[in-house]
């Protein structure tokens, strides 16, 4: 009855996935260090950080909704995770479609600033609605991107978005499709938190905003889920535009593709206000969208 | 003018501690902004915040304070430099400089030639490093790390040169009353000197590109925090923030001293008053500052003692200078930087009294400036008005 | 013998007199919860027969025949209506004070059924009006002046429907539906009703529907309305009076579909009037989502929520494809059970807090732990997480919309989601997190009844959202083909799928792993909001830490252009306009003289001579 | 009042729970406390103006797993970075007691350790230590940047042999520290100094 | 802060008679300076330092009327220095100018009793005077009056009571009370402080 190849395979992508995210953020710090002319921490320094939080001796709660949060956070990221396809392993993929994946991939979100709220500080409030502003912005162009993918290749379902792909070339070869893959660039560096969309943590502006009471166990597992959200939010840009992939491989090397385009941005833009975040997505981005959307129809 | 009128019986309850006192306006919230936060360094500002809208700020400074001017009248004339260069961390020659002078003043010595050229180099690559440094702060607080790391890492090549030269890093303790308290080690010294002036007028180039030039960067401080001239005029606004405004006045031209007056530099002016004026002033002052020191490498140190020879100078912890008193002030990064200085003829002066920049700019200025503002707003104008607490509190 | 369909008509409006007649405390109540109850169980009796074939039953007043049909369609709308009644009715066991309450929420029940299981138009306009009366009735007695709104609005919706009903018994000399409809197929293929009638006559029905439904422009009714009445009624009023609005667009598809399309075509491989719907759909989901964001007070920023939530259910049909149908007939359960889940929620916190602001308000979770638990529930449905049934009919429009070509108003969703998103946690933060002011110190927990409702509208959530077949299979009996395939717990769209049990699966996996890093954790101790980071500094209780108001204010930054703009205030300018102008004329025409009435009199005479003349 | 007193009594307790053992992995956490340590961004004095240095080009700590944290839930090190007045040391104790324990406290330049130049200073706490656990104190005045990595390097090593116990003296003296505490604040410091600004907002 | 509320009691006798010989002023841009200022505000009296430095008395029950006119040539103030002279029992208050067009320093000198240190604000004329002011009141109890913000500034209320910047604090003796005494530094015969 129990598909225990299913049941390995699941086991081994999370593991992988997890670990691989921790690698991603290790990456990303480290790449952003040598853009800073520094050493930069070891490449698995963020697994380090992980176990640290992870042991500290005492942890403090604001009632349930406050521990819920970061396992929500989490638990919904692995099950986004779950239903991409990961190279050839396939998982659940067939049986959920882009906009299940997309809404699963902000869920987190939802978590953390339920966790957030729920300790009552101004700053993780002021995070909150940041957070939630910034999704309400990129929102529009995020889905204009996904409808032109969804209207050129004509299916919801990933794993034929893939196999479209692979036997009539890359989304991004489409012109088209190249414009939606811009914006949903632009809309990435809000989804990965980096510059210039980094208005949720904003360290100097409200200190970390939502992560600024998580502290301890609740922080481990705040930084497991951005390592697998990571690691799935990569993936899921590689399997829209850039063909998938056969094997974990050539998967790893498109995702750290992505994840450099999103260094190289953040590492040379400052942080935009909220407002003007907002404004300036239902501009250019939305602008560039429609005319994606538009091109497909 | 801030205008904070608190009922006199509601702040004798304060007073007391012992009120219980429900928040009643339930349209906006308090926000506690610092001391421990990134963007302000140990200074605190109260926020009455609506929405993400600043409706009053209240400057909480007096972290820092440790009663330099107390101190100082408890000190020998000499022994004062090595503690009131703390007053001011980022351009510790700042403090020895403008009380060196006053203490020159009320002396009446005739500092050295080779002691002022000395000092002013050392003058402007104080400011040059400070410069640097207020370019990694207001970098890091609109989330452009690349810059201020960069910018901090050149900061190391003065941090060098200034090591050589007096044997400290941060605090120097060189400039004394009279001159300065050694010569420069040599030629090679002036030579790293000029290379990395050179080195820096390249990565200006960079620093335009990745900060001066950034959209982004205009959009954050592009009206914010608007002041004007009058505005400035009367809350005693000084240095670059003032000269953002529309008015030229910088003390190196308008009070010269040491060396200025036989240098060629401009006074950047514009006028917009805002936050992003603010900062194309500094960008220009870096360029001038930058030609300043070339300008007085190419003159080379004049020939002649380091330090005014005195009979007094045999004891120093018994220097007595005569009754008198003198203000000394000189064009630091964040202004106007002074020291009032009184002597009643004892060893120990019998008052010093330092103004620093950030006392207008980080108090009245502050909370005039941040009414109104998003909370975003807030590190953006903390920084562009170049806000040093130590300043306030000394 | 008496009918069914007589017992589900009018078993709540007979339940609802006995209790005005009886007003005893106690006892009204529980003849009102059996009235409501009455029509739910019998359309969960009749459910087998009418699977089979549809049951009907006339009578005949005065000439008039009045035909009601129980067919799948209505038994869909009617059930979805009966349990929110029921809800209801159990919430109103608490809020209510007043019989008069009862008597008119249970008629507006029996006019919301009537106008579902009506087959033509008489009976169909009288129990239009029956409910729309009750409805007023219920803002009235809280609030003239918005009442007074949604009566104006009411009223010329419903002039504009008789208007229609008129104009097309005037061309097809019929009243009940299946006559007309046969007419209006006839006559697409001949023509006698010229396009431009075809315009009026849809365009007067486009008014009506839309101001039941709280289609913007003519949503300015909606927030006041729904906000000035017992909250539990508006469970009721927002969960079942607003599907009459979109039933009645189901009803112009059925009746005038085929006309519609041959009168004004196609426009881009799109039905033209279906798009003119689909377009106010999606203007009504942002635009009442992006006030909703902005409200201040609980009850408005419901109420906008529920206008932009119905305007998925319009913008669901108006896509024209039956997939878009599906969605939509899904969206109008799935509203009505998370929709009137909150509004329940809101009537508990009003109920036991008597605060409607929400910067009165904060810290209730622990108060209130059932009642939040509830409301947790409404918030991850109406934000469309999976597995929720909010998302499985989010999920069909968002099929439907992309699948049509749509994209521009499947961006709209895109949008409205994250608004709704946004709204619904402003509604966590400010009601149930952050600090409680001093005087809610001592809130109980909701009483029984109400909570009693609140789950009976929690579960359907929680059923239909991991087994999202349940309710799409019925739909494909309505739609009468196989829509939306797959089995009781996945949906297969011709492009794509949705497996609610795996997700849930998925899910809980992952909360498991997660728990269990959790669990290895440190042991977690509580402390209070004045242990927070504040940067360090020492504060109290006596501080305000929570952002009570104006959490959105970036947002009303950045759209402040657009924000000067409101219906609202245009709406009262006119009536403004109007006002002066009756007055205008009043101070000129009626002035009291009489010599100047035979003046009058006599231009008339004179007008009317020479029109007869020329 | 009720809620006073609650906070009151919690402010009272904040050292009475319960600490996780970790049996089978705390050796392998013991290694990445050593590896991780965040720094609670608190520019508490002059000491401030190295750490731009240490975090840049010229020293880069990050080499190590150091970095600035603005969250003081997440921090693990504490770096008193030069003198302390007893308007800052509430702000420190505030901010320490809500760091998460294992915590570490680095004593930076003369001034924590005795009052440095500022000995006879009115405003200067002249012994920290009174206050707080102190694990490492580096001397002089200012440090410079290799020293303060010196510092943290000995910290590093006292994680590693477990004599980086400052928060476990902070535990089982709790009396001790905060008898000297309200010696020089007075009793209920925290609630007098935030209500301070109650008439002012 | 109660302070306040304290009357202002003017004395007479307090005024000082104006001088009447006032020292030559030479014909420069400061000396025309002063004397267009002396000229109308003959109660003070005016002297040129040095260049780019001149100094006026004031009495102080008219300091604020000198200010507002002064304050048409020197747009700072950029500092309010307090000097504590215990042996005359007097605080001497500098008020730092500074003048933008002319660039010219002015030292405007006031003297006012220690026991009674009572002084009109120049919030209205600079409004960065509330600064000043606050720091002069905090640092050495003088009373401005018509600053609202009178109070803890810098220092805590403790440190605030006792005016720490007053020649008659004892710095030495406070610190051992407040921070104990062992951390003395005395040299080898226990005698003199070690600085």
């Amino acid at each position: 009855m129990i598909d225990w190849k299913l049941v390995l395979e699941v086991i081994g992508i999370l593991i992988y996935a997890t670990f691989m995210g921790f690698i991603f953020m290790g990456i990303e710090r480290k790449a952003m260090a040598r853009i800073q002319r520094r050493v930069g921490p070891p490449i698995y320094q963020p697994i380090i950080d992980t176990l640290k939080l992870l042991g500290k001796k005492e942890s403090v709660s604001h009632g349930f909704i406050y521990d819920f949060g970061p396992v929500f956070a989490m638990g919904a990221s692995i099950a986004a995770l779950l239903f991409i396809p990961i190279a050839n392993f396939q998982l659940f993929s067939s049986n959920a479609d882009l906009i299940v994946v997309a809404y699963l991939l902000e869920i987190p979100m939802l978590g953390i600033m339920l966790g957030a709220m729920s300790s009552g500080n101004p700053y993780s409030a002021l995070g909150v609605q940041r957070g939630l502003l910034t999704m309400v912005a990129m929102q529009l162009p995020y889905g204009l991107a996904l409808i032109a993918l969804i209207q050129h290749w004509g299916t919801f379902k990933l794993s034929e978005i893939v196999a479209l792909q692979q036997t009539q070339g890359w989304s991004i070869l489409v012109p088209a499709l190249f414009v939606a893959m811009i914006v949903f660039d632009i809309v990435f560096q809000a989804m990965l938190g980096l510059e210039p969309f980094d208005i949720v943590s904003a360290p100097a502006e409200i200190s970390m905003g939502p992560m600024v009471e998580y502290g301890g166990k609740h922080a481990a597992l705040l930084f497991t889920q951005h390592a697998i959200q990571l690691f799935a939010e990569t993936a899921f840009f590689a399997v829209l535009f850039l063909g998938g992939a056969s094997n974990l491989l050539e998967l790893l090397i498109k995702q750290i593709a992505v994840l450099f385009i999103a260094i190289f941005v953040a590492s040379i833009y400052p942080r935009f206000t909220i407002d003007q975040a907002a404004k300036f997505f239902w501009k250019w981005p939305t602008i560039l969208g429609i005319i994606a959307v538009l091109l497909t129809v | 003018m801030t205008n904070i009128e608190v009922p006199k019986e509601l702040r004798e309850e304060a007073k007391q501690h012992d009120m219980y006192l429900h928040p009643i306006d339930k349209d906006t919230y308090e926000l506690f902004f610092g001391p421990q936060h990134m963007a302000t360094e140990n200074f605190s500002i109260i926020l009455k915040m609506d929405g993400n809208r600043i409706e009053r700020a209240i400057v909480n400074p007096g972290f820092l304070h440790r009663g330099f001017e107390k101190l100082a009248e408890q000190r020998p004339y000499f022994t004062n430099i090595a503690l009131i260069l703390r007053i001011c961390v980022p351009e510790s020659d700042v403090p020895e400089n403008i009380y060196s002078m006053a203490v020159d003043e009320i002396v009446g010595w005739e500092v050295p030639e080779r002691a002022q050229w000395i000092r002013t180099v050392v003058l402007e690559m104080a400011r040059m490093s400070a410069w640097m440094f207020w370019i990694m702060g207001f970098g890091n607080e609109i989330g452009l790390y690349t810059a201020g790391q960069w910018a901090a890492a050149y900061r190391e090549r003065f941090m060098r040169l200034f090591e050589e030269l007096t044997g400290g890093r941060v605090y120097h303790i060189y400039t004394v009353p009279g001159g300065v308290r050694r010569d420069i080690p040599g030629d090679k010294w002036l030579r790293q000197l000029r290379d990395t002036v050179e080195y820096l007028k390249g990565k200006m180039k960079d620093f335009d590109e990745i900060l001066f030039d950034n959209y982004i960067m205009f959009e954050r401080t592009e009206g914010v925090g608007v002041m004007d001239r009058k505005f400035a005029l009367k809350h005693a606004v000084t240095g670059p923030n003032l000269r953002a405004t529309g008015v030229p006045y910088d003390v190196r031209k308008d009070d010269p001293y040491l060396y200025y007056p036989e240098l060629e530099f401009e006074v950047p002016v514009l006028k917009e008053g805002d936050s992003l004026a603010r900062v194309l002033v500094r960008r220009y002052e870096m360029e001038q500052d930058l030609y300043i020191l070339e300008q007085l490498l190419d003159m080379g140190p004049p020939s002649g003692p380091y330090m005014v020879k005195d009979a007094r100078l045999k004891a120093l912890p018994r220097f007595k200078p005569p009754k008198g008193d003198a203000y000394a002030h000189v064009e630091s990064t964040k202004g106007d930087f002074g020291v009032y200085v009184v002597s009643d003829g004892t060893h120990k002066p019998y008052r010093a009294h330092f103004r620093g920049p950030s006392q207008s700019h980080g108090v009245t200025v502050l909370e005039e400036l941040l009414k109104g503002a998003r909370l975003a707003d807030v590190p953006v104008i903390l920084k562009t008005l170049d806000n040093c607490p130590p300043d306030i509190d000394r | 013998m008496i009918n069914e369909l007589m017992i589900i008509l009018f078993a709540p409006l007979i339940a609802g007199v006995v209790a005005w007649a009886l007003d005893i405390k106690g006892i009204r109540e529980a003849i009102g919860i059996i009235g409501a109850a009455i029509p739910l169980a019998y359309l969960v009796k009749l459910y087998p027969t009418i699977i089979e074939n549809p049951i009907d039953y006339s009578i005949t007043v005065s000439g008039f025949t009045l035909q009601f049909q129980l067919n799948t369609m209505s038994w869909y709308f009617a059930a979805v209506a009966s349990l929110v009644g029921l809800a209801m009715a159990f919430g109103m066991a608490v809020t209510s004070r007043e019989s008069y309450d009862w008597l008119f929420a249970l008629m507006s029940f029996t006019g919301v059924l009537g106008v579902f299981l009506s087959q033509d138009f008489v009976g169909f306009f009288l129990l239009w009006e029956l409910m729309t009366f009750a409805s007023f009735m219920m803002v009235l007695r809280r609030n003239r002046h918005e009442s007074l709104k949604y009566f104006v609005l009411s009223v010329i919706g419903a002039y504009a429907m008789l208007i229609a009903i008129g104009m097309l018994y005037a061309k097809t000399g019929a009243l009940d539906f299946a006559s007309i409809r046969q007419v209006l197929y006839m006559d697409a293929a001949m023509g006698t009703i010229t396009t431009r009638e075809t315009a009026i006559i849809f365009g007067l029905f486009l008014t009506a529907f839309g101001v039941k439904a709280g289609a913007v422009p003519l949503h300015v009714w909606a927030p006041g309305a729904y906000s000035e009445t017992d909250q539990s009624y508006t469970a009721f009023f927002s969960g079942a009076l607003s599907k009459a609005g979109a039933y009645g667009f189901l009803l112009l598809y059925i009746l005038m579909g085929y006309k519609l399309y041959a009168a004004f075509g196609t426009f881009h491989n799109h039905l033209t009037f279906a798009y003119i719907i689909a377009w106010i759909g999606a203007i009504t989901v942002v635009v009442a989502s992006f006030l909703a964001v902005l409200q201040e007070d609980i009850r408005k920023l419901f109420a906008y929520s529920s206008v932009g939530q119905v305007g998925y259910i319009l913008l669901a049909f108006g896509l024209g494809s039956t997939l878009g149908f599906a969605g939509g007939l899904f969206h109008v359960l799935s509203h009505a059970i998370f929709k009137g889940l909150f509004w329940l929620v809101t009537a508990a916190i009003i109920l036991q807090t008597g605060k409607t602001q929400f910067k009165d308000m904060g810290g209730l979770a622990e108060k209130m732990p059932f009642t939040f638990a509830m409301g947790l529930i409404a918030v991850l449905s109406l934000a469309g997480i999976p597995p929720m049934a909010g998302f499985a009919s989010k999920w069909l429009i968002y099929e439907a919309a992309i699948s049509a070509h749509m994209p521009l108003v499947a961006g709209a969703i895109f949008l409205g989601s994250a608004l709704a998103f946004a709204y619904v946690v402003r509604f966590l933060y400010a009601v149930w997190f952050g600090q409680r002011p001093s005087d809610l110190e001592d809130v109980k927990e909701a009483p029984l009844p109400l909570l009693i409702a609140m789950a009976l509208l929690a579960i359907p959530n929680l059923v239909f959202g991991v087994a999202p077949g349940l309710v799409t299979q019925y739909i494909n009996k309505i739609l009468g083909g196989e829509v939306v395939g797959g089995d009781y717990y996945k949906l297969v769209t011709p492009t794509g799928t949705y497996n609610a049990l795996l997700v849930t699966i998925a899910l809980v996996i992952g909360l498991a792993i997660a728990g269990l890093v959790y669990i290895y954790g440190a042991k977690t101790r509580k402390i209070p909001v004045t242990n927070t980071y504040q940067s360090g500094n020492p504060v109290t209780e006596e501080f305000n830490l929570s952002i009570r108001r104006n959490f959105y204010k970036p947002l009303a930054e950045a759209l402040e252009f657009w924000l000067k703009y409101s219906w609202d205030r245009f709406y009262e300018r006119v009536a403004g306009m109007a006002e002066d102008f009756a007055d205008s004329l009043r101070q000129a025409f009626y002035n009291g003289n009489v010599q100047s009435y035979s003046w009058y009199l006599a231009i008339v005479l004179l007008i009317l001579a020479l029109w007869g003349v020329l | 009042m009720s809620e006073m007193k609650e906070m009151r009594n919690e402010n009272d307790g904040v050292i009475s729970y319960e600490l996780q053992e970790f049996k089978l992995f705390e050796p392998l956490f013991k290694w990445a406390r050593k590896k991780s340590l965040w720094i609670v961004a608190f520019c508490t004095g002059c000491g401030g103006i190295e750490m731009p240095p240490l975090a840049t080009a010229r020293y880069d700590f990050e080499r190590f797993g150091i970095m600035p944290n603005p969250a003081p839930r997440m921090g693990d090190l504490f770096l008193i970075t030069g003198y302390v007045t007893p308007k800052t040391l509430k702000r420190i104790i505030i901010t320490y007691e809500m760091m998460q324990d294992p915590k570490y406290i680095l004593a930076h330049g003369s001034c924590p350790i005795n009052g440095g130049v500022y000995w006879d200073s009115y405003n200067v706490v002249k012994q920290l230590d009174k206050y707080i656990p102190i694990d490492v104190a580096i001397a002089g005045c200012m440090p410079r940047a290799e020293a303060v990595m010196d510092g943290i390097m000995e910290i590093m090593r006292k994680i590693e042999d477990g004599t980086a116990d400052g928060w476990k003296r902070y535990r089982e003296n709790y009396e001790y520290y905060r008898k000297n505490q309200d010696e020089l604040f007075g009793e209920g410091w925290r609630e007098k100094d935030a209500r301070r600004w109650l008439a002012w907002i | 802060m109660d302070m306040n509320e304290k009357k202002v009691e003017e004395k007479v006798e307090n005024a000082q008679p104006v001088e009447e010989t006032r020292p030559e002023l030479p014909d420069t841009k400061e000396g025309r300076l002063v004397r267009e200022i002396v000229e109308k505000a003959p109660y003070a009296e005016g002297s040129v330092r040095r260049e780019r430095r001149v100094e006026f008395r004031v009495p102080a029950e008219r300091i604020h009327e000198f200010l507002e006119l002064a304050s048409e040539k020197f747009e700072m103030l950029m500092q309010i220095s307090t000097v504590d002279w215990l042996k005359e029992k007097e605080f001497e208050l500098v008020y730092q100018l500074w003048s933008v067009s002319e660039g010219i320093h002015a030292f405007v000198r006031t003297r006012i009793p220690r026991d009674d240190a009572k002084l009109p604000t120049v919030m209205d004329i600079w409004p960065v005077a509330e600064t000043y002011e606050r720091e002069a009141h905090e640092f050495f109890g003088i009373i401005f009056e018509g600053n609202p913000r009178l109070g803890p500034f810098i220092l805590e209320p403790r440190e605030y009571e006792k005016h720490p910047l007053r020649k008659d604090f004892n710095t030495i003796g406070y610190v051992k009370v407040i921070y104990g005494e062992d951390f003395d530094r005395y040299d080898e015969s226990k005698t003199n402080y070690v600085i």
